[in-house]
């Protein structure tokens, strides 16, 4: 079938290719080093540690494929996982109606960046620049400096548990199996209308609307993504590690770099959302790749910076096609 | 010609990732020559003024000027070597001033350091060189017409001092008196000594001005002749290898005029007034007029981009208040834009994206049948693409025209508004497209046809419009005369 | 062009008396005096350190490029001239030539990838700082090396209530306005940002430009790590966890040029620069909670911008002819 | 090229600038540069006279009532502060912070304002202004000099955010005549009247480290957390364990950075438990302790020999758990001492010129003392904040 072979085509084209490529590579080196990693138990603890970023990547790609950014989600996040902390203070009972209030809350962040963009035409990169001081601010305005409160049991489930004793797997966490839903969700969204409206509008913002396209609602409905995505992150941290002052720090970026690595050109228009999930499972095992190699510490953003942008120009080339014959100047 | 050719190109051979684009290519022109390069879209003309502009690089083959072999690597290169190219969009910068964009990148100096003073001297001899007075140094490019910005171009290639000023379809974006000004610069060039390599679609034009005509066809050179040697119709087969009709296709039988689809009674906002206008289905109404005569605006009311704010508006006889594009789709117009880049395409998506984004972004004409007509409507349209995956930035202009009509044609509207829908495309794609209105008008649609080429709107049109000033100066026949129709145009006759 | 830009500029001085004026009305309701001495002198401190990096951030934007890596070049810097200086007054001419090499050679290298390796700018410079963060945190474990107090006084002294750091930054100030205008590197920068094919086409070797910009950028950085490094004492690597970087984009675009390129000016970052320092003065003069500044900073940065994009759309209307004010055609 | 020219320019423009030294404020550097030169080797953290100093500091009986060891001090050497004295109370005491970005800081800060209010209400202070730098060296140096400037300050505390890097700073605070307080972190000169300081970040990461050697088996692995490097307090507990851990037979799997981020922390201990066994966890920071415990937890390990910290989430967990663990103490309390510390100076009381504070870890012996009596504290709350017979107690520090 015709998309099908479009699809193969798209993900061995261009950035796309690089990535999958490049992942491919690292967990071979994985495996050269410490063959036990691909014992079940520990991918699917990697898997599990992997499934924030890769949610907020699928979010991030909402935005970014649309021709803006999110810097805000990182501080989202931390946001996310205090207010989870302050507002359940321990009582289970909570928990359910907490999750609802965040759900909540990140779609009104969303939506806030979105119609600022949109509709007060600020550049989306100061947008949320502004947003992620607001947020970080707010946030410990509310809370008296440092988190306060406590998670409860059953919050911590998806982000901590998993269903036990699957035979071969053993454990398989609740955040892989989010993780897989949302990542379907995200290619399902990507197929329907909206999807294809939102990726045009990225491409061509005057054409979209000219084609009669919502163009600053599609816009502002994939800052509301990212907000939702940066919430489901949220949960799945704060269950995973439970609360402290530093969660979600500086995110924004590693997410962002995530989403490039994956293919996405920043600007808008172009790129696979499975791509971009796949930058932030890249990342996720490049970290990985340090620890077992045990590489020291302080020098590990050093090989991650020259990682990223080898890939990221390698990548760049791939796409260049010739200035064909119809091609013109600007 | 005895004398040493301005340039010589022999044997150029271009391709890009082992497709080759141009094969073993000769053009020489002489001093003071105008000389034309046609040929259709894909035929190479772009890459070899590319080439030419130092854009490109050829692969073999070697360029001389004034008889000393020369090569470019870089625009520079070409324009030291006295060699300046105005590109179809034009490369000027809005934010900068006339003087600047002139200058830009050879900026006189004093003591090493830009001398605005000297600058904006030098672009005024420039423009008075070139008989443009209304002009002025240091006006915004971005506030310019389109001449204006043309005349620029060329005063930039002349300070360049160029002896060869290569020009791509420069008057694509022209209205006919507008061209007659262009005439009058190329003359002005040829009495200088200064040869001309002229690249268009345009037969009469290059009738008009043309010592001599170069054909390029699928990348080779098939014929160079004095246009004296050569009708219309001999060139248009030169170049499309096949015989068509020169002439505009008939009516389609069958094709009858309808009931009123859509009505204008006394339209008008900030740029238009007083519109009164009636499209028929089955019929064809042509839009003249120069140059921001309101052609365009037009086309914007209807479909509410910049909507009327005075008057009624009526489709299919229910009066309705289009505020907006989604607004004139959901009432069943379709507006084919003026500029497929900027305002038609998604060029990174494929053809299919591109074609199905109006029933996309649409619930209300959205439906799985409409989407599943689209391929018929695409190799209706012969589309030549790689499949409908193909992204559109690698189409031919006259195939990402095909796109554009296609999109909205899957809509099946009731009426059509068509801006420029040949601007800068090869004459099979014209005739192409030619064909699809007539079949269009046969289907019931009602067509408004917006063109500057008038010969095309007189071809075409049931009925003409002639836009002056912002109002309809007059309504004319089919098969007018132009001069009756440029005496509305540029209201000397007020019917 | 000229005069756009002026009128421009223009309100953001205006924009920066009104903050001065209300700033001053609260204060003077607080019971204090923003304009004493002490505050003016603590406002010019606050503007000379990211001056410096907005200056040189501005010229980067103006390229349609971004340089996320000044607070590491800056950390980077401070150290490269303590260590240089090493406590000997004689060492100071030798320790600036070798920031300015440092800062440069880093400079080019961002840009070279951006330019050359195609690499979007925010992933270039972000990988170029984790590069730099990853050496940092190898090579120095803390603070280093010993500025003489002579080259403490470019800190520390002040000449009435104008500090020298001060002084030094509006001289970059006036080379970068006079750079823009004068040279054709500069003027270049406006073409290249504005559309580079077209820039490409008329002979401007973009390349080149965008480069420069880079090398510049970077420099300022340098610059301004010297600062650091005056007000120090020392070199400290820790600079970097500053985000430096985000004040310098944030104070550029307050200062009205486009995030996009190709618009806007050194003497607007100036004003931007002033209207954030103005606003740290008067908070700290008003005791305002630390957390509520980020909320206040982030709201009246996007305010700002959003203001000033308002403008922007008017500008883009076409003149009417038909209007009732409008007469005859344009 | 324009490059070198503007270089050449700028390099220019800062000589000329330099050469035309009209000071205002004066650095005068000699013992600033000595000291400077000391401590501050940037790749050597550890001093071994530093090292003995503290460890033995430990041992010492520290004068004052143990009631309130915000007040005690080891062997202290009295300084005369008469010079400063100031009549009829009322004195404007001014706090340049370095930040209260983390928990530990928190907690202190509300202290310290809590403090500030009874004294304000003795008379002893009138008012208190503070700012905060946000971990911004550069900006806390324009805060100290606002203060400076503005000349209506009694006193200043100031709280450096860096140690080598606010000396000059804290050097021209001390030239403009005022008292001047420096606590928690140093700086690379003596003019403060008081440096207040618990014992130290050696004797901080020995008492870990000691912790560890004796309760493990010869050989056990140990995995050592540190939020970042770079920051002097941090870097001496380190560079203590590893002096410690030298001389012992207990195999160091490696020490990573986490920013004190409790996922990243998870994260990095789940894959050395992937990688092996690992029997010890000495931290820097007590921060996203329990998600290193978890870590274990749900690789179905065996708890670990912890060091943690006084911070509550972990000594809840260690209570809970009842493994084995200890949590060194970096005296919260200390917050407290500066301002009275200013109101002695500005009577003209004698206050020592290193005011070294009592540093005793809380080991299972005494958990459940502090447990109970930080019963209703939040989880980010400091077990040894000290604060409980200020007025505020507790709702100052549990609702804030």
């Amino acid at each position: 079938m015709q998309r099908a072979r479009s699809a193969a085509a798209a993900l061995l084209g261009g950035g796309t290719g690089t990535v999958f490529a490049l992942l491919a590579v690292i967990f071979a080196i994985v495996f050269a080093v410490n063959p036990g990693f691909f014992q079940a138990a520990s991918l699917m603890a990697f898997l599990k540690q992997a499934a924030p970023l890769v949610i907020l990547a699928a979010g991030q790609y909402f935005v970014i494929v649309s021709g803006n950014f999110d810097l805000s989600v990182g501080a989202l996040v931390g946001a996310q996982v205090v207010i989870a902390a302050r507002l359940i203070d321990g009582e289970e009972a909570r928990t359910v109606p907490v999750i609802g209030v965040m759900l909540l809350f990140g779609i009104a962040v969303g939506l806030v960046n979105g119609l600022v963009t949109t509709v007060l035409k600020v550049q989306s990169f100061i947008t949320t620049l502004g947003m992620l001081l607001v947020l970080y601010g707010a946030i410990r305005l509310w809370t008296g400096g440092a988190p306060t409160g406590s998670l409860s049991e059953s919050f911590r489930v998806p982000g901590r548990m998993g269903i036990e004793n699957v035979p071969l797997l053993g454990q398989v966490p609740w955040a892989l199996l989010i993780m897989i839903a949302c990542g379907a969700a995200a290619i399902w969204l990507m197929r329907t209308r909206f999807g294809r409206v939102l990726i045009a509008t990225g491409d061509n913002d005057l054409a979209a609307e000219l084609s009669g396209a919502r163009v600053d609602t599609v816009r502002t409905a994939a800052f509301v993504l990212s907000g939702l995505s940066a919430t489901i992150a949220g949960i799945l941290i704060g269950g995973f590690a439970g609360v402290s002052a530093q969660v979600g720090e500086g995110m924004e970026f590693t997410v962002i770099t995530a989403v490039v690595l994956g293919g996405v050109v920043l600007g808008g228009g172009q790129g696979l959302v499975v791509a971009a999930m796949a930058g932030a499972l890249t990342i996720e095992a490049l970290f990985t790749l340090f620890n077992q190699l045990a590489l020291p510490a302080s020098l590990r953003p050093s090989v991650q910076g020259a990682i990223i942008i080898a890939a990221v120009a390698y990548a760049a080339r791939r796409r260049m096609r010739p200035a064909g014959q119809t091609a013109t100047p600007s | 010609m005895t004398e040493t050719p301005v340039l010589a190109m022999r044997g150029i051979d271009k391709s890009f990732l082992g497709v080759p684009v141009l094969r073993s290519v000769d053009l020489t022109v002489a001093p003071g020559e105008v000389h034309a390069l046609v040929g259709e879209n894909g035929a190479g003309k772009s890459t070899l003024m590319k080439i030419l502009a130092g854009v490109h690089t050829a692969d073999a083959g070697t360029i001389e000027l004034d008889g000393r072999p020369a090569s470019f690597t870089h625009p520079l290169q070409a324009q030291h070597a006295g060699v300046s190219t105005v590109f179809q969009e034009f490369n000027l910068l809005p934010e900068l001033s006339v003087a600047e964009n002139i200058f830009l990148g050879r900026e006189p100096r004093r003591r090493g350091f830009i001398d605005r003073r000297a600058m904006a001297a030098r672009t005024a001899e420039l423009l008075a060189d070139l008989g443009v007075e209304d002009l002025a140094a240091n006006a915004k490019a971005g506030t310019l017409s389109v001449a204006h910005q043309q005349i620029v171009e060329i005063a930039k290639a002349l300070s360049q001092g160029a002896d060869l000023i290569c020009m791509d379809e420069p008057t694509a974006a022209l209205a006919d008196a507008e061209v007659e000004l262009l005439y009058r610069l190329i003359d002005r060039l040829r009495n200088r000594g200064i040869a001309v390599l002229y690249v268009s679609h345009r037969l009469r034009e290059i009738f008009d001005l043309c010592d001599r005509i170069t054909v390029l066809k699928d990348g080779r050179r098939v014929d160079c002749v004095d246009s004296a040697a050569i009708t219309p119709d001999e060139l248009v087969t030169a170049m499309v290898g096949r015989r068509i009709e020169a002439v505009f296709p008939e009516p389609l039988p069958g094709t009858e005029i309808g009931d009123v689809r859509l009505e204008i009674t006394g339209g008008g906002n900030a740029w238009l007034d007083g519109i009164d206008l009636q499209v028929r289905a089955g019929e064809i109404v042509g839009l003249a007029g120069l140059q921001g005569s309101g052609r365009t605006e037009i086309a914007e009311a209807v479909f509410g981009i910049a909507p009327f704010t005075r008057g009624s508006l009526a489709v299919d006889g229910r009066q309705r208040r289009i505020t907006g594009p989604r607004k004139a789709i959901a009432s069943g117009l379709a507006l084919v834009t003026e500029d497929r880049k900027a305002q038609g395409l998604a060029m990174h998506q494929s053809v299919r994206a591109n074609a199905r984004l109006v029933l996309d972004a649409n619930r209300r004409v959205h439906s799985g049948r409409r989407l599943s007509r689209i391929p018929g409507i695409l190799s209706g349209l012969d589309l030549v693409s790689r499949g409908l995956e193909q992204d559109v930035q690698y189409l031919s202009g006259g195939n990402q025209q095909k796109v554009v009509v296609a999109k909205w044609l899957a809509t099946e509207p009731g009426v059509i508004v068509l801006d420029e829908p040949t601007r800068g495309i090869d004459v099979g794609a014209k005739h192409k497209l030619y064909s699809v209105i007539r079949r269009l008008a046969a289907e019931g649609i009602a067509v408004l046809l917006i063109a500057s080429e008038l010969i095309e709107v007189i071809g075409l049109a049931d009925r003409i419009a002639v836009l002056h000033d912002g109002r309809i100066a007059g309504e004319l026949p089919g098969g007018a005369t132009e001069q009756q129709v440029m005496a509305h145009a540029t209201g000397r006759s007020r019917a | 062009m000229t005069s756009e830009r002026l009128s421009t500029t223009a309100l953001i001085y205006v924009a920066l008396a009104g903050v001065l004026a209300a700033g001053g009305a609260a204060v003077a309701v607080d019971g204090g005096n923003l304009f004493s001495t002490a505050n003016l002198v603590d406002m010019l401190t606050r503007t000379s350190l990211t001056g410096f990096l907005a200056i040189g951030m501005t010229l980067v934007i103006l390229c349609r490029s971004l340089d996320l890596s000044v607070g590491y070049v800056a950390a980077l810097s401070s150290l490269v001239a303590a260590t240089t200086m090493d406590g000997a007054p004689g060492n100071v001419p030798l320790g600036i030539a070798a920031v300015l090499l440092v800062s440069g050679l880093i400079g080019a290298a961002n840009g070279a990838i951006v330019a050359f390796g195609r690499v979007n700018p925010f992933i270039a410079t972000l990988g170029v700082g984790l590069i730099i963060k990853g050496y940092l945190d190898t090579e120095y474990k803390g603070p280093a090396g010993d500025v003489p107090a002579i080259f403490q006084q470019f800190g520390y002294t002040r000449i009435a209530f104008v500090p020298v750091s001060t002084i030094v930054m509006l001289c970059l100030a006036a080379a970068g306005i006079w750079f823009l205008r004068s040279t054709r590197t500069g003027h270049h920068m406006y073409a290249v940002g504005g559309n580079i094919d077209v820039a490409r086409m008329s002979g401007i070797r973009t390349h080149r430009t965008r480069i420069t910009a880079h090398v510049l950028c970077s420099m300022c950085a340098g610059v301004a790590g010297m600062l650091l490094a005056a007000r120090f004492g020392t070199g400290s690597a820790e600079a970097y966890t500053n985000l430096y970087e985000l004040d310098a984009i944030a104070a550029t675009v307050l200062g009205g040029t486009l995030l996009l390129g190709g618009r806007g000016g050194v003497a607007g970052t100036v004003a931007g620069v002033a209207i954030l320092a103005v606003l740290d003065t008067v908070f700290n003069v008003m005791q305002i909670d630390p957390f509520a500044k980020d909320v206040l900073r982030g709201t009246i940065i996007i305010a700002a911008v959003a203001l000033y994009a308002r403008r922007q759309i008017d500008r883009t209307a076409r003149r009417p002819r038909f209007a009732a004010a409008g007469t005859g055609r344009p | 090229m324009n490059t070198t020219r503007l270089a050449v320019a700028s390099a220019a423009a800062l000589g000329l600038l330099l050469a035309t030294a009209c000071t205002t404020d004066e650095i005068d550097d000699p013992d600033t540069q000595e000291t400077a030169a000391g401590e501050e080797g940037g790749d050597d953290w550890f001093v071994q006279a530093d090292y003995e100093r503290q460890l033995e500091q430990r041992e010492i009986e520290p004068e004052g009532d143990p009631a309130e060891p915000w007040l005690q001090a080891i062997d202290p050497d009295w300084v005369d502060t008469s010079e400063f004295a100031l009549e009829g109370g009322d004195a404007t005491v001014c706090f340049s912070n370095a930040s209260v970005s983390n928990p530990w800081r928190v907690t202190g800060w509300i202290t310290m304002q809590q403090q500030v209010e009874v004294l304000q209400d003795q008379g002893l202070i009138g008012e208190f202004r503070s700012s905060d730098a946000a971990d911004d060296d550069d900006q806390q140096i324009s805060d100290i000099q606002a203060f400076v400037d503005s000349g209506d300050c009694d006193a200043i505390i100031i709280s450096p955010s860096t140690t080598a890097t606010l000396t000059p700073a804290v050097q021209a605070a001390c030239d403009s005549g005022a008292p001047v307080i420096v606590f928690d972190r140093g700086v690379n000169t003596d003019c403060a009247v008081t440096f207040i300081h618990p014992i130290g970040g050696y004797a901080y990461g020995a008492d870990g480290a000691e912790f560890l050697v004796d309760n493990l088996e010869p050989g056990s692995t140990v995995l050592a957390l540190r939020i970042l490097p770079g920051v002097d307090v941090l870097e001496h507990r380190w560079a203590a364990a590893q002096e410690i851990f030298g001389d012992s037979d207990l195999e160091i799997l490696g020490d990573e950075f986490t920013g004190g981020d409790a996922a990243e922390i998870k994260n990095i201990v789940t894959q050395y438990l992937q990688r092996g066994e690992v029997d010890g966890i000495w931290m820097d920071a007590g921060d996203g302790a329990v998600a290193g415990i978890e870590a274990f937890e749900d690789a179905g390990k065996p708890y670990p020999v912890m060091v943690g910290e006084d911070e509550l989430s972990f000594m809840r967990k260690w209570d809970e758990t009842g493994m084995t663990a200890i949590a060194p103490v970096y005296s919260n309390f200390q917050w407290r001492t500066p301002v009275l510390a200013a109101t002695m100076i500005l009577s003209g009381e004698q206050v020592p010129s290193e005011w070294v504070l009592p540093q005793e870890p809380i080991t299972e012996a005494d958990l459940d003392e502090y447990l109970e009596r930080n019963a209703d504290m939040p989880s980010l709350h400091y077990a040894k904040f000290g604060g409980e017979d200020l007025p505020g107690f507790p709702d100052a520090w549990r609702d804030r």
